[in-house]
This record gives structure tokens, C-alpha cells and sequence, in this order.
């Protein structure tokens, strides 16, 4: 069958950036992926999209890992009046050898569109594009091959994790084991939805939050220390003759507590009022490095908008030390399950239904203490629900 | 757990990272010193044992097809024994212990029309969504705002000159599966119509009570048309999120000539001095104009111009914007401030100036 | 009849601080302020008080002006089985001369109980506990000697000012000339509730807002000025060498917007990010003044937390010119009145009006243009009412 | 406008403060320079025509009798040509244009019982309330919680010795007459218990719908009971504001056992540095403790010491906290946080910490 015609996508082929249409074209020998240039032109041509509310698809016993889709102009596209994608779980801090990618693209190749993204935004792997027959088949390779499904639809998410410290010298923790942890301890929760709503975690090694977690994750974990910063002031000494970094303004300057002190000469900082931004260590990674008694802030709650507002996850838990097996974390995902799961209204996340019945009572019910960290200030209104012993 | 046979495999997970990690890592994991940034697109990670490890990150437009992961793996093998990554933006890290290798690589790279970059004060790869090449919702295709965007802010991702990092985000509807909300740009598509209602198709696809109550401001109320169950929305109560058609097929949103484009500055993720931010509306509508949507990447430079020209080291979008004032921003990009700009949902109250803390001086 | 045993009152005369037993206590010749000792007496006994939801009573043709109380002790304490409270409207400033409180206290002493207020929380003179038989007498004498009532119920009420030009350097305006201004222009609206709820004016002549009117006003009129900060290099350096004051850490190191630079001889301010906060001019009394080009910003919406919770007021007009007689501030109540008054639900405070209709939309129905002045930062929740032309 | 009689005299207004103005003050009208604060309660406002104006300022109890406003009268025109003012919390002020009068008179009013002070960087008069003197609301007196607070406070109204003002206010109920909800240290008066219906008197005495529509929780529910339309309270979703009782009298809520007293910190309504600022809690309650309630001073008491030990010049209460934060606010003052001080009502959520900004290493 003869190549579609696409003048308005052969536009986006020019300019210095890599182009998907290219990237469509590479994989236009499927006519699964010809169909979509027809159907992505006409889009173009019409803006509007050509897909139906997906329906749903998915793998025997598994409740998520598949969104089903198809198109609403199946006589003009018939290779894809069904177009699944398929969200395969990513190895924690998204990290391949050649051989990996190459089984994954001969699975992919065999029974899909050949096309992906590298990665969802959640960090599955997302293979784009399939038929319900493929299904099974997929998945049976993608498990002979040592793979599973990632999460879609009111479960736990696929987790994901910032590189830590396989790579970053600031992870206060070990993010890519403990993504892999949980991962493989909620297999069940991941794959067979039974929340209210979808459930996220991500892991940050450090306050610099390189997943934005705090923005993306019901469940937000940030590494942290609580002792001093670690300062080398001979290696400060050389930024500040370097030329390039004006210490007392740029980095003094910026601390969002002004607690540091900086003479020309010694940097001192006063570390009861660090809140540990990260600012001063990013600005000199030489000379700064996080203290040693290091662990995990947990934060909960962040969503986009729909339905009452976006949310930024909350400090639920100040600081924790982050050791395999997280048990202590492990009991607070039950706990907290376990009060939204009773109590939580359909598709009202978790950010939400702490509001809704309050964070007082939500601490209460699954049994943590309440501090000051919690919040920014305590409660301005006068209307509280004094309870009478 | 599993109700499955014994023989079929189910929730074996994720395949254990440490398969995947080169021997400079596996040897330092948990042990690195400190990191430089020679050039854009390369890091170098010092261990305490002295070892180290280059990281080269190259551009991906996210969606690609297995002829590019296969390339990748062949230049991989080729230079770094076979090891790389995925950035949490979407860029793809080759990650070499050999030094010598990295401008070769990235010669090789170049080559094949992956560009090096996007590390330190520049501007990255683009978070995104699917938009009209897979998702029922999308106001806008998501992939080709992308590439027009990053064509026109292409230099920003091989130079490290701005002040500080900008990253930039786009979602094709209010859903915001790229988490645009905490940008410092942050382009969202949106609808500007209520929801058509399908009365024949919807008492047999959509539950009507859920229906009703996925409604943010309440505007769905049940309703009976001709006989058939069904819902009628409050139109002055819509404000075009899509929720109801995210639940009932049969209230679509998609407009051709309504849907569009908003800009949102200033949000931020990171607690680098300033707490998490989200984003402000700046341009609340911009038309929907493919193949390259001109407007849009006209405004999104604009507004990175006038970033880069007015900030200070280290000052992210919002920091700067935070230390001028709102009224100065509105000025310096030439920007309407309108109505739309004023919040009027749940906590809007919050958002109003409540004090005479205002830069009376700066009028002009 | 023999004086009251008031064993714990007594208590309360005890000490540095003018007591008010002791207050009462001057004016219990009247045997009305004698059972009022009694039943407060009983009231400290029992931690209670004796007094019944109030009646409404008045003078005739106002609506307000009159605080009716009754007691639910009328046997024990016949004398305050009434007990109105009066509100009498304060000269602008709370200024009197001898002669005039004298007047005040004839007619008092002549028609109630001789206890008083000075002032009001709101800030009128408060004539406290009379009989209704009395109300219209004393109105009549306290017209007569020129005086008003002052406010209560759903009306405009008794506006208040600080001492303003009277006698502050820093007042931006003629705070006195203006709330004698609108409180003679809107003796109807005063007098004759008529608004869904209460409305507050009061005017500060500078930031320093001496009235609170910030919290207190559902309009606040608060001075301030556009142009440069005026300074007096001179007595800045006195006060930089008269050893009470750090320059650096006290004034510069706390404005705001940190847009003072001080290098220990001349002081510069970058006004353009001043916000006119008045500390360095607070703390350099001598050296630093308002500007030339004076004038005040109008804010809305202030009140205590019934019933949506308590509120500040919220900038309507970031500057105005304030020059009698003020036809463009009455511009704009009249406006925001009328609207109130339209759509307004009963005790719907207009500050939490404007919250349930949208500032946008409020701003539109009073015909005011919208600056990002009145707002800390636009929206960031993308729910908007998209009008399409 | 009004419907009265030609003759009857209304709708005059007050006299006009001109009247009532010293001569020297009538002069310089506007035209101020600067002011001085010699001593505690002292004021001089120095003219640009070089003339002076002394402000000597003596604390009163607000609560007067006639005789004491005679007094007044009689002190000021001994002193100073009978020209004299109250403040706008609640204090007298002396107008004097012969400096050499104030300290006769200084001495004058210390003899009568009425010290001078409460200037600059001090404690001021409290603003506050009725209390069980004229109130129905009242969960508490207001003068008796006010003069047991003063006379313990009173050293701060002589002496200008703390880091900046400190304002202290008080409400014997949630409506806040004292409008404490932006003090530096607002004591308020509260009710713990829901109201007590009274289904006799409540058919007759209240408008059901707007009782119902008075509650901010929505706690209040229509009912009969044998017969009678009244109404009913959902118990658990009470949280005691009182404001039905204030539409309607059938339903009370004081209560001798379990209205008490509840301390708030750090409110301001001044620009001067940090933009206005409410209350927040600190202590949830404290018993009603008449005559002299110990409890509430002896807490006040050692607010304001903590504050003035740690904060710095210039420093408002809410500076202080916001400068070393809550967690160490808890800690300097031993106070506990409970479950109370978190917000549950309409925006809670805008007060809980959205980032990662935490004081980890004060936790010593
Ligand atoms: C594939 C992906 C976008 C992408 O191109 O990467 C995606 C695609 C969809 N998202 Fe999403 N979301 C994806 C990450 C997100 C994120 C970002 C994140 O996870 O970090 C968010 C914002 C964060 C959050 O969870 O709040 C996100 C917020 C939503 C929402 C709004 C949820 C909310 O509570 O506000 C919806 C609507 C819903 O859940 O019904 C939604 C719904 C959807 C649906 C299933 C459409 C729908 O209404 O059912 C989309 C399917 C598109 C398609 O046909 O392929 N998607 N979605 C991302 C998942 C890939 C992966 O697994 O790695
Ligand atoms: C590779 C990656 C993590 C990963 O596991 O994939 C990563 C890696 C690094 N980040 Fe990041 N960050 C990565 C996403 C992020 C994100 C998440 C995002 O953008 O969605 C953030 C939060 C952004 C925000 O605040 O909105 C992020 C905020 C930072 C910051 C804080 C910047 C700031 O001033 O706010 C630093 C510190 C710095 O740059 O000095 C940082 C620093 C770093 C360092 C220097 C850490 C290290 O020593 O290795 C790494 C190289 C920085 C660089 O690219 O200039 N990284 N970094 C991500 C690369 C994305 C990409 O392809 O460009
Ligand atoms: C007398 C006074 C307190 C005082 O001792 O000074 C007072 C006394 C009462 N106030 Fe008030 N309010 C007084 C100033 C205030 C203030 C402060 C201010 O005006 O600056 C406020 C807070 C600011 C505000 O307006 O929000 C105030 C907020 C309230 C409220 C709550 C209104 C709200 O919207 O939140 C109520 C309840 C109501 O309006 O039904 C109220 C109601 C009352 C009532 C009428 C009781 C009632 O529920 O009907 C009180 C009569 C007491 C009595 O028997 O004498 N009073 N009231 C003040 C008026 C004197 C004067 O005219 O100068
Ligand atoms: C007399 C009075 C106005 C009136 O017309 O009655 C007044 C008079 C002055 N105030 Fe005030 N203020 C008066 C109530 C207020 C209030 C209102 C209140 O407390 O309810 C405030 C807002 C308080 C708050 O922020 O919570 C107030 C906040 C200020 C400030 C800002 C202080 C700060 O740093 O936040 C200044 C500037 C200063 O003190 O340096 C100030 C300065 C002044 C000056 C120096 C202005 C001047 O040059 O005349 C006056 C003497 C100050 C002093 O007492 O130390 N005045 N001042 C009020 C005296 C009340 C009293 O009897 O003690
Ligand atoms: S979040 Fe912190 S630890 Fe993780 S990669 Fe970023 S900087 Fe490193
Ligand atoms: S980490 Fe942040 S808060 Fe801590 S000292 Fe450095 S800049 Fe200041
Ligand atoms: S943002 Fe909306 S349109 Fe885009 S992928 Fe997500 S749900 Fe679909
Ligand atoms: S689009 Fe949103 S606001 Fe409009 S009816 Fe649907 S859910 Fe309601
Ligand atoms: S508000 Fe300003 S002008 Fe008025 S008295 Fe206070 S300081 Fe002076
Ligand atoms: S008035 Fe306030 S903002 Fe302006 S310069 Fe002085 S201290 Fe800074
Ligand atoms: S605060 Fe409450 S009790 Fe006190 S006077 Fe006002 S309404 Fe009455
Ligand atoms: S006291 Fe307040 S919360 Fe309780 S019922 Fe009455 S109005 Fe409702």
C-alpha cells in the first residue's frame, strides 16, 4: 500500500529538534503505524482527535497496564479502530543495557505498532499502539523475558525514582532500591485496582526533587538529612576567588532562611535554621555536601487538578531513615490504604480525602503523632471541634 | 493474590535494576563526591574512590519508534559498553567511564540528529503528553507543539546562559498528565465549550449519578429528554474541564474552533530556596494553530527573552517574577492582565492582596 | 438601699491597672448600676452571664443605634431588667474638648446609668444601660447639644479614623476630613439599615493603619503615597552614628522588598519595589518621610470569622487621589452598595460577596478594570469561565 | 430620606472634630514634621512652623463612669486648655502645647489612679468587649479578663524595653467584637458545647430557614418535634461558633463548666514590614477562672517573656515565629501541639507544609 500523503506533518520533520513524525515514518512499514499518519494528518488537517473514550482492555487477571483505545473513523483507518497502549513497569531509574532495549523492541516489533515512549509520564515504558488479539502474546514474552505490566486505572501506580545514588552524589537514600521494594511488594495492589482512585509514589533522593514528586506522587518521598551540612572551606575558598560565583549574593544571598553567614573568608551556617533547600550545595557541589545522618521526608497528597484543585503533597512524616525493607513505610502505605480505601469517596484521591475528613483526624486514624511541621502555621479560624473528655 | 495457574507468570515486577548498571556504578553506587558540568550535556560524576563516570544526555522527542532504541543500543555499545538511560524528562544519558570517548560520541549523535544538551541553566526536553496521536481527551495534539517549541528554543538547550533552569511542560487537556502545574512555562491546552451531551447514548453509557457528581462546580444536574434518562448541564456554571467526558463518553468536549492553548508561568518543583510553586495564568488563550502553532511559540520565547534578560543568577521564573512584582511582569512582557487572570474557584479569596503592600512606583 | 456585698469584683480592684469595679463602683449612687453590681457579682459566682438575647428597641425613625438588653434575672435585679445600650456617633478622631464630655455626662447622668465607653470597638461613644422609656429624651437632648446616634444592625456603621493630620506626619490624607465627609453624606445609610448586613468604614492616613482598618473595615482607606521616599541624608547619618539604631540590620536588612542599600554614609532607596510598607520611615522618623504624591489605596472586605471564616481586606483601588469631597470614593460605594444590596444573601458580609460572585465578575458589575495590583498572583487553577465573543 | 417631623431633630451626624481641636493642632493642621517618644506615654510632634504638640497618654479602663470623664475633663483644663483625645485603643491622651505641663501632669494622673505609658515599643491598653456586662454571647467577662491581664502586663505599659509593639486583644465570643484575629496575642472567649435547643420557645421566636442557613458547617437541620417545627443539631459537625444563637435565641450555648478561654499568637495589622497578618492558636483553653483567671495571665505572662528574651528589634510577634519557625515556637514556649492547632475549616489545606522546607536539625 502506497505511502499516505502528510503535508502538514512533514512540516514538523524540519528544525534542529528530533522529530516524532520521523520517528513515525522509521516504523511505517507496520500498516498499523500508516493508518495513524492518515489519522494523525487528518487531526492536523481538522484540529481535533480522532479517538474514542477508550474502553475497556487488558490481560487476564490484571485489572490495569492497558489503555484500551480506538478510533471513531474505523472504515478510513481500519489497522487502528483498535490502538492499545500497553504501560510496561521501567526498571527503577530508567537504566537499560543495549541488550535490554533490544528485547523489549523484538517483543514490540512481533506485536505492536513498533512505536513508544521513552517513558509515560508516570515512567512506564509505554508501547503505543496494538490490537486486544496481542495482548496475551505480549505479555507472555514480555514475563518470559523478565518484564511485567505497570498500573493504570484506581491502583497503586508504577513507582519511579529519581537515578540517587547510582549516580548523584546528594541521594540521601537509596532511591532506585526503594522503588524496587515497594514495587515488587505491592504487585498486587499495582495490577489489580481496588482504590478509590490512583494511587502514585515517587522517590527523590534529595530536596532538588529530580522526579517532582512533590507535584506527581499521592505518596512523596524526599530524601533529606537532619545534622549539619558538611562544609569543605578550603573548596569554598576556590569559588570564591573562581571568578564565577558571588557567594554573598548568590548563595548567602538566596538561602531562603538567610542562615548563612559568609565573611570572605569562612562559611558558616546556622544549621537550626537550615531547611535544607539544597541551594547552597547546588551552588557548590565541591565544597557542600548534606550532612551524614541522612534519610526521607514522606509527603502525601499531590494531584493535577481535577477535581477540587491541584495539590502539593504535605509533610506527613518530617524525617525517617530509609532502611531496606522500609517496614515503617510499608505499615504507613497499609495504614493510610487501608482509612482511604473504607472511607474515601470514587475517585477522590487521597490529597483530597485528607482534607475532606480533616488532617487532624486523618493522623489519628492511622496512629501518627501530630507536629508543627506539619503545616506552615497553625489554624487562623476559630472553629474547632473541641472534643470534651 | 493471583488467581491465575500456577504456570502462566504473573507480578514478577520490574526486572532488578542492578542487571543494568555499568561497573563504574555498581562500584560507587552510593559513593559519588561530586559532579561537574563541563559542557552542556555532559556531567561528570567524581567518586570518594577516585573513579568516575561521564554522563552525555542527548534529546529524544519521547515518542520513538524501535528503529531509534535499537540505535541507541548500537551507539551504546559502540561507546560505553552497552550502559544507558531515560532521564526523568525524557532524555536519553549514555554513560561512559572512558573519558576519551565523550566528544566522539557526541559527534556520533549529532550525527544521527540527537543533539547533546540540556543540563544546568538551559532549557530541557519538554514534559508531555499524548495529545491527538492517542488520548480521547486532548484539546491540542501534544507532540507537535512539542517540536515546534523546542525547535525555537533549541539554542537554550545547547548553551547554559539563562539565569537558571526553565522547564517547560505541556498537557492537552485540564487532566495535566504532564503535571504542567508546576512549571516555570507551563502550555496547557483547554476547552471553551460545555460538554454536548449525546441524550441517545447516554442512559446506556454513562452511570448518572457519577456523572453529576464528577462535576467540580456542579453544573450537571439529571434531567429526563424525551423519555430517556439523561443529564442537562448549568452552562454559565461550566468552566470547560472535561471531567464529566473523562466518566460519560457521551459528553464530549473537542472543539475545532473553540480549543486552544493557555500559558502558565513561574511554577516550580524543586525546594531550592524557594519553596514548590505552581504555575500563574499568563495568556489564558492562544488559537490552536497546526502543523507549528506560531502564537504559541512566539509567546512561549517571548516570555524566556524577557526571563533571561531580567533575572539573576540562579533566580527560577517565579523567583524573578516574585522579586518584581506581578504588576512589573504584566509590564515587561506587554501581557493583558484580565479577568480571567483572577482566580474564582474554591480558595480564590486566598490569592487577593490582602494588605497596601503595593509598588505604588512603579507605574511607569 | 444598702450597698451590694461584691466579694469577688473586689477583687478586681486590686492592682496597677484602672479598674473598672472601681468605675462601676462611682456610679453606683444609681440604683441601676447598683443591681448591674449584683448581677455581675452573681455572673463571677456562677460563670455565666445573666443577659437575654436582645430586643429590638429604638428611637423613632431609626433603625439603628440601639443595643436592646434584657436580663433573665428581673426579680433579682429589677433595675436592669432593661439595660439598652446607646451608641453615640465620636467626634472624627475621638478629639473632645472639657465642655463637651461634660455635656455628654449631664445628659448621661439626667437618663441612665452613668457608665460609658470611650470608645466602642467600632468607635463610638457607648453610653451602656438605659431604660427604653429613655431612649427618645435622650436622643432628643444629645441632637439638641448637637450629637448623633451612631450604627448597629445591617447598616452602614459609625466610621472611625485615626488622628490623622491632627497630628501624624506620616498621614497621607485628611483622615478626619473624610470620615466626617462620608458620615454626614450617609446619615440615611447610617441610621436606616438597609444593606444584606453590617458595612464598615474606616480611614488610616498612612500603612501603619493606627484604626486597624485592615481587619476591621469592610472598606479600609489606607494612605500612602507614589512617588520617592523623602530623604534627609543628614539625620540619616545621625542616626547611624547615634548608636540606637543599625542601619544595615534594622532598617535595610528588614524591608520587604529589600530595596534599601545602605554603605554606612548615604542611604538608597529603589522605590520602584518599594511597597510603601512605612518601616524605614517608622524607624527614621527624622530622616525618612512619605512621598510628595499622597493619596490612599481602597481596600474591601474585612471582617471577623462569621460566617466563611475571618477576612482582611483585599485591594479594590491601588491608588486614588483623596480630595473632598471624595465624589469618586462615593462613586464607588454607591456601586458596590448597590450591587451588594441587589444580590447579597441576608448577613452576607460584602467581602465574602465578592468571593462567592469572583472579584473578576464584581470588579465588571461596578465597572472598575482589573490590575494585578489587586491580586498576590493570578490563578493557578485552570477552571475558567471562558466568555467566547 | 427620614419620614420625621420638620421639627425633631435627626440624621445631624456628629459635630465636627474642629471644635474640638487646640489651637496648636488647628495651626499645623497637615503640616507635621517629625515626633520624638521621650518616655513611655509621652509624645512629641514637632511642627515644620517649629511649634510642638505633647501627647501625654494614660491608660483607662474603657468602662467609665461620668464622674472619671469629669475628671478628665477637669485634668485637662487645668493642664492644657481642656483639649484632650482617646486613642484607638482605648486610651486618654492629654493635648499639651506647653511642654513644661507634662510632668505635673504626668504626676496628676499616676496620683488618680490612671499611669501613663503605652507608647513605642510596649504593651498598650487591650482592646476588647462587653462580656457578662452587657453581652448575651459572652463565654466569658471581657473587663475582668482585661484588668487581671493589665495589672500583670503592666510593667510593659510603662517601660518601651520589648523588641516592638506588642497588641494584645480579647472577645468574649466567636463573633469577635475585639476583632482579635489579627493580635499579636488575642485571647478569645469560646463555647465547647453545641447548643441547647429550646423546642418550646423556638417555633416562636426564630426563622427556621435562616437558622438553618446560619450554621457554617451545616450542622443545623429543619426538624419537628412532637409536632413542632424546630430544628436539630448534628452534633459531630457542631464546632460551637455560636452563630445561631445570634439568629436565634432559642438556642444557647454558654455553659459555667466548659466555656473557657482560648490564646492565639502572632496576628498584625500594621504593613510596617511583613504584610498584615491574622492569629493563630496557640493554646486551645484554658478554664474560665474568675475573678482574676490565673490561668490565662500566667500563659500571657510567659508569651510575651519568651518573646521578648528571643526576638529581635523590630521584631512583631509573628516576625519572630515566622523567623525561627512554629516547630521552635512549640518548643522555646513548651506549649503542646495537639490535634486542635491543626486547620479543618473551608481552606485548611493552604496552611499544611507543601514542601520539603523543614527545620531538621532543630530538633534538640
Ligand atoms: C500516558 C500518560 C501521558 C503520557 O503521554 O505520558 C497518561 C495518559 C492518560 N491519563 Fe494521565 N497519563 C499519564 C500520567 C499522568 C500524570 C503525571 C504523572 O503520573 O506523574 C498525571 C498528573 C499527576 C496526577 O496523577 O494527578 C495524570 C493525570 C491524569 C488525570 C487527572 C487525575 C487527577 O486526579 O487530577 C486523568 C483523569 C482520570 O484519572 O480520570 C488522567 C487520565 C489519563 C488517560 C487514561 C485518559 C482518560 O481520561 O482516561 C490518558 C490515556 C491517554 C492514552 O490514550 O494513552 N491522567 N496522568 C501518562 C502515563 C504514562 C505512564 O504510565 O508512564
Ligand atoms: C537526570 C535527572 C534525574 C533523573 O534521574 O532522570 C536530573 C539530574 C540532575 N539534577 Fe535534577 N535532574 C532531572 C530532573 C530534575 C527535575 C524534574 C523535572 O524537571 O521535571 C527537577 C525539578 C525542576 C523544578 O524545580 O521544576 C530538577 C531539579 C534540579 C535542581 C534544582 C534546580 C533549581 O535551582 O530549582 C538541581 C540543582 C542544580 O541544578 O543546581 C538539580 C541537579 C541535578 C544534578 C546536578 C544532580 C547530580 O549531581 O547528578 C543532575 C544533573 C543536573 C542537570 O541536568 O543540570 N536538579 N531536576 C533529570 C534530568 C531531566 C532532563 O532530562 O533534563
Ligand atoms: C459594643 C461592641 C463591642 C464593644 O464592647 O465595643 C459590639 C457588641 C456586639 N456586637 Fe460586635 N460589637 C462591636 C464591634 C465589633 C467589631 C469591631 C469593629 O467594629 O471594629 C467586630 C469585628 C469586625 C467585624 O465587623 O467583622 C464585631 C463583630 C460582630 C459580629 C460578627 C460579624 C461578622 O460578620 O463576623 C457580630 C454578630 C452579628 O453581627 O450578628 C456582632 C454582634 C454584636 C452584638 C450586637 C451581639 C449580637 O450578637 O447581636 C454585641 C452587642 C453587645 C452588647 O450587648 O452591647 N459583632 N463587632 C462594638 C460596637 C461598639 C461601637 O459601636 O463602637
Ligand atoms: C494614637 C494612635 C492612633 C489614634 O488615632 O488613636 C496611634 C498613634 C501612633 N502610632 Fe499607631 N497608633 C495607634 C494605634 C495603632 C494600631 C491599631 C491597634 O493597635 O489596634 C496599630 C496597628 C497595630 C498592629 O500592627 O497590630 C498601630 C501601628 C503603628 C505602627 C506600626 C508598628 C509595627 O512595627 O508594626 C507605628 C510605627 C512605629 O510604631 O514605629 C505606629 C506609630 C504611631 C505614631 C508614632 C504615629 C505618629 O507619629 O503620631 C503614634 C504614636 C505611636 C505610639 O503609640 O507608640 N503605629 N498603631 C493609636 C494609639 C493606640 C494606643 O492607645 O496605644
Ligand atoms: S533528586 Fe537529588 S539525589 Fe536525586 S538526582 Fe536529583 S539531585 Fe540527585
Ligand atoms: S540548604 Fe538551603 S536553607 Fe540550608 S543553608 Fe543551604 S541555602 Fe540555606
Ligand atoms: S493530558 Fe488529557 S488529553 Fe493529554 S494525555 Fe492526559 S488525559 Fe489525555
Ligand atoms: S466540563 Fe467540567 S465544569 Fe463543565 S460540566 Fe463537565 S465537569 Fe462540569
Ligand atoms: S495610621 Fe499612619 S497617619 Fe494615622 S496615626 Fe497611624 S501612623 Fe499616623
Ligand atoms: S517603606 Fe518599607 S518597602 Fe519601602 S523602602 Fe521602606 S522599608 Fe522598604
Ligand atoms: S464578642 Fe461576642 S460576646 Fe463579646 S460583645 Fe461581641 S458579640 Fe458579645
Ligand atoms: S454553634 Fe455554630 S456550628 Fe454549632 S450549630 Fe450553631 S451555628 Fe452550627
Amino acid at each position: 500500500m502506497a505511502d499516505r500523503k502528510t503535508p502538514l506533518l512533514d512540516e514538523l520533520e524540519k528544525g534542529p529538534w528530533p522529530s516524532f513524525v520521523k520517528e513515525i515514518k522509521k516504523s511505517a512499514k507496520s500498516p498499523m503505524v500508516q493508518d495513524l499518519l492518515g489519522q494523525l494528518e487528518r487531526s492536523y488537517q481538522e484540529k481535533i482527535g480522532h479517538w474514542k473514550h477508550g474502553g475497556l482492555v487488558g490481560v487476564r487477571g490484571y485489572g490495569g497496564g492497558v489503555i484500551g483505545r480506538y478510533n471513531d473513523l474505523p472504515k478510513e483507518f481500519p489497522q487502528v479502530s483498535e490502538f492499545h497502549t500497553i504501560r510496561v513497569n521501567q526498571p527503577a531509574g530508567w537504566f537499560y543495557t543495549s541488550e535490554a532495549l533490544r528485547t523489549l523492541c523484538d517483543i514490540w516489533e512481533k506485536h505492536g505498532s513498533g512505536l513508544t515512549n521513552m517513558h509515560g509520564s508516570t515512567g512506564d515504558i509505554v508501547f503505543l499502539g496494538t490490537r486486544t488479539t496481542e495482548l496475551e502474546p505480549i505479555f507472555a514474552k514480555l514475563t518470559e523475558a523478565g518484564y511485567d505490566l505497570g498500573g493504570s486505572g484506581s491502583d497503586m501506580r508504577t513507582p519511579s525514582c529519581c537515578a540517587g545514588q547510582a549516580r548523584c552524589e546528594w541521594a540521601c537514600y537509596d532511591t532506585m532500591g526503594f522503588t524496587y521494594e515497594v514495587t515488587q511488594t505491592y504487585q498486587d495492589e499495582l495490577h489489580r485496582p481496588a482504590f478509590p482512585y490512583k494511587f502514585k509514589i515517587k522517590a527523590a533522593g534529595c530536596p532538588n526533587d529530580c522526579v517532582a514528586a512533590v507535584a506527581r506522587a499521592d505518596m512523596s518521598v524526599i530524601g533529606t538529612w537532619r545534622d549539619a551540612i558538611q562544609i569543605d572551606q578550603a573548596a569554598v575558598a576556590e569559588y570564591a576567588t573562581g571568578g564565577k560565583l558571588n557567594i554573598a549574593r548568590d548563595v548567602a544571598g538566596r538561602c531562603p532562611t538567610r542562615c548563612i553567614a559568609w565573611d570572605g573568608k569562612t562559611l558558616f551556617i546556622d544549621d537550626e535554621n537550615c531547611v535544607k533547600c539544597m541551594h547552597c550545595i547546588n551552588a557548590m557541589p565541591k565544597a557542600l555536601a548534606p550532612g551524614k545522618d541522612r534519610g526521607a521526608a514522606i509527603l502525601v497528597g499531590a494531584k493535577a487538578p481535577i477535581v477540587e484543585g491541584a495539590l502539593l503533597s504535605s509533610v506527613l512524616v518530617p524525617f525517617i531513615k530509609m532502611e531496606p525493607p522500609y517496614d515503617d513505610i510499608k505499615e504507613l502505605l497499609n495504614a493510610m490504604w487501608e482509612l482511604w480505601s473504607e472511607h474515601g469517596k470514587n475517585r477522590e484521591r487521597i490529597g483530597e480525602f485528607i482534607q475532606r475528613i480533616g488532617l487532624g483526624n486523618f493522623l489519628e486514624q492511622i496512629g501518627l503523632e501530630v507536629v508543627p511541621e506539619m503545616v506552615t502555621q497553625p489554624r487562623t479560624n476559630p472553629y474547632i471541634y473541641y472534643q470534651l473528655s | 493474590m493471583s488467581a491465575e495457574p500456577a504456570k502462566r507468570k504473573t507480578d514478577i515486577g520490574p526486572p532488578h535494576y542492578e542487571k543494568f548498571l555499568p561497573p563504574v556504578i555498581k562500584e560507587n553506587y552510593g559513593k559519588w563526591k561530586y559532579h561537574e558540568n563541563p559542557r552542556a550535556g555532559v556531567l561528570v560524576h567524581v567518586a570518594h574512590s577516585g573513579a568516575k563516570l561521564w554522563s552525555v544526555r542527548a534529546a529524544t522527542p519521547r515518542l520513538m519508534s524501535i528503529e531509534t532504541l535499537r540505535l541507541f543500543a548500537a551507539i551504546a555499545d559502540e561507546f560505553c559498553g552497552g550502559y544507558l538511560r531515560f532521564t526523568s524528562r525524557n532524555n536519553v544519558e549514555f554513560l561512559l567511564s572512558d573519558g576519551g570517548k565523550v566528544d566522539p560520541l557526541i559527534a556520533r549523535l549529532e550525527k544521527e540528529g540527537y543533539p547533546v544538551g540540556g543540563t544546568g541553566p538551559a532549557i530541557t526536553n519538554i514534559v508531555h503528553t499524548q495529545g491527538w496521536v492517542h488520548c480521547h481527551s486532548a484539546a491540542s495534539d501534544a507532540s507537535g507543539v512539542v517540536k515546534s517549541l523546542m525547535d525555537a528554543l533549541f539554542p537554550h538547550f545547547q548553551k547554559m546562559e539563562l539565569p537558571a533552569k526553565v522547564r517547560v511542560a505541556f498537557a492537552c487537556c485540564l487532566n495535566m498528565c504532564g503535571a504542567v502545574h508546576c512549571s516555570d512555562i507551563a502550555v496547557l491546552a483547554v476547552h471553551r465549550k460545555p460538554p454536548r451531551i449525546n441524550n441517545e447514548t447516554l442512559p446506556k453509557t454513562c452511570e448518572i449519578p457519577s456523572t453529576v457528581a464528577a462535576c467540580p462546580t456542579g453544573a450537571i444536574r439529571p434531567a429526563t429528554v424525551d423519555g430517556k434518562q439523561t443529564v442537562q448541564v448549568i452552562e454559565e456554571q461550566c468552566m470547560f474541564c472535561g471531567n464529566c467526558f473523562t466518566v460519560c463518553p457521551s459528553m464530549t468536549m473537542a472543539d475545532p474552533e473553540n480549543d486552544g492553548i493557555s500559558i502558565w508561568v513561574g511554577g516550580k518543583v524543586s525546594n531550592a530556596r524557594h519553596e514548590p510553586m505552581f504555575s500563574k495564568l499568563a495568556i489564558p488563550y492562544l488559537p490552536n494553530n497546526p502543523p507549528r502553532w506560531p502564537e504559541v511559540v512566539e509567546a512561549v520565547k517571548h516570555l524566556v527573552e524577557v526571563y533571561a534578560k531580567n533575572a539573576r543568577p540562579f533566580e527560577r521564573m517565579g523567583e524573578w517574577i516574585e522579586r518584581i512584582g506581578w504588576p512589573r511582569f504584566f509590564k515587561l512582557t506587554g501581557l493583558p492582565f484580565t479577568k480571567y487572570h483572577i482566580d474564582d474557584f474554591r480558595h480564590a479569596g486566598e490569592s487577593f492582596r490582602r494588605s497596601a503592600h503595593i509598588r505604588q512606583s512603579s507605574q511607569g
